[in-house]
């Protein structure tokens, strides 16, 4: 398979080189998100992300397809975390896979920005006395 | 109507899953669904982008609605 | 410590998520460098890196302190293999952590090109019936 | 004069470590010493580039050179 899409409750970091590895890979470029301490200087105790699966799954697959097709790449990872997540924990792992460095850094950076605008996956910032769903006010 | 209803959506709503009484005024097309949404639901004017998903995907105001379509409310993405 | 420098004789791919994990990092980039299979349609049956050593880590350690302060990065890690590696083996690990992303895929972009640029070390390609140091001719 | 030589010009020389005899011309400088180099291995001037670190920096022509200097030869670098 050239592409990993997934949905999970807990993302394992570890697999990723294994995951992106390709005989005719020279390059791999991996992006990961992981919950801040601080937003805007206040503290955050932590992120809680839900998703509409099927078609956050459906999106995500096109934008895989879309990055494969653009860069020739080998092989894409594209796996989002939901639930509950403490600060430090990854909750997105992106990654690319191809012959030359350039395709899989253009192509992991698309990735990430393009996943943050389409896919439908939401996150709420938790505060000590409130939370606030990101992005959903001008 | 059946509708989903998700991130700050779901929190204006109450619920993840309504079924929407129109009183007899079915909205034909998503730009319709959206307009009786937002008389409905004051707060959704005030959200930063209001799109629609039918049948798991983005749909244009232009789309028409059937009967058993999957209809999904999706406020502003966050993900990443 | 904010930066992880190494020379070793194989990479362990699976630590670098927790290396460069940080309270403050919201994005954190990744670039693996990996054998390919073929150079020109030739077929590679390996790689064979040699360094000057004290040299190489006192570069990559430059390196990272130039990245560390012009990204403002929380951490940076520079790693690379020396010895005999074969098709699909990792030869090369750089990784930048900050708050924002744009930050970590420009720093980690720059720590690839510039270690390939300046940092002491030698690759010979080895096909099956010559190998050749890369670049070493016009 | 001990001259440690890396990747190409460790195969051109046969050797990583060579003490060699400048016949009482020791080079003064860094640049010096590339010439002499090149005399002595005409493979050199097909390399790509050529430089020299001194005491594990790299070092421009015009470095003087000591008695106990740590003196490395850099072929073009190919890491990565």
């Amino acid at each position: 398979m050239n592409k990993i899409i997934e949905i999970v409750s807990s993302l394992d970091t570890n697999q990723v080189y294994a995951e992106l590895s390709h005989p005719n890979s020279g390059g791999i470029c991996v992006f990961f998100g992981a919950v801040r301490e601080f937003t805007n200087n206040e503290q955050v105790t932590g992120l809680e992300f839900e998703t509409y699966e099927a078609m956050a799954l459906k999106e995500m697959n096109k934008l895989a397809d879309t990055a494969l097709e653009k860069w020739g790449l080998n092989k894409v990872v594209i796996k989002h975390a939901i639930g509950k997540k403490e600060v430090q924990e990854p909750v997105v792992v992106v990654g690319a896979s191809s012959a030359h460095r350039s395709a899989c850094f253009e192509a992991c950076r698309f990735l990430i920005d393009t996943l943050k605008e389409t896919i439908p996956i939401w996150k709420k910032e938790i505060f000590k006395n409130k939370s606030v769903w990101v992005s959903a006010h001008p | 109507m059946e509708i989903l209803f998700f991130g700050i959506t779901k929190d204006i709503v109450g619920s993840s899953q309504v079924k929407l009484d129109f009183e007899n005024e079915v909205p034909k097309s998503v730009g319709e669904l959206k307009m009786k949404l937002e008389r409905k639901y004051p707060e959704f004017s005030k959200l930063s982008s209001l799109a629609v998903a039918v049948n798991s995907e983005y749909a244009d105001d232009n789309v028409q609605l059937q009967t058993n379509d999957e209809v999904a409310i999706i406020p502003p993405v966050s993900g990443g």
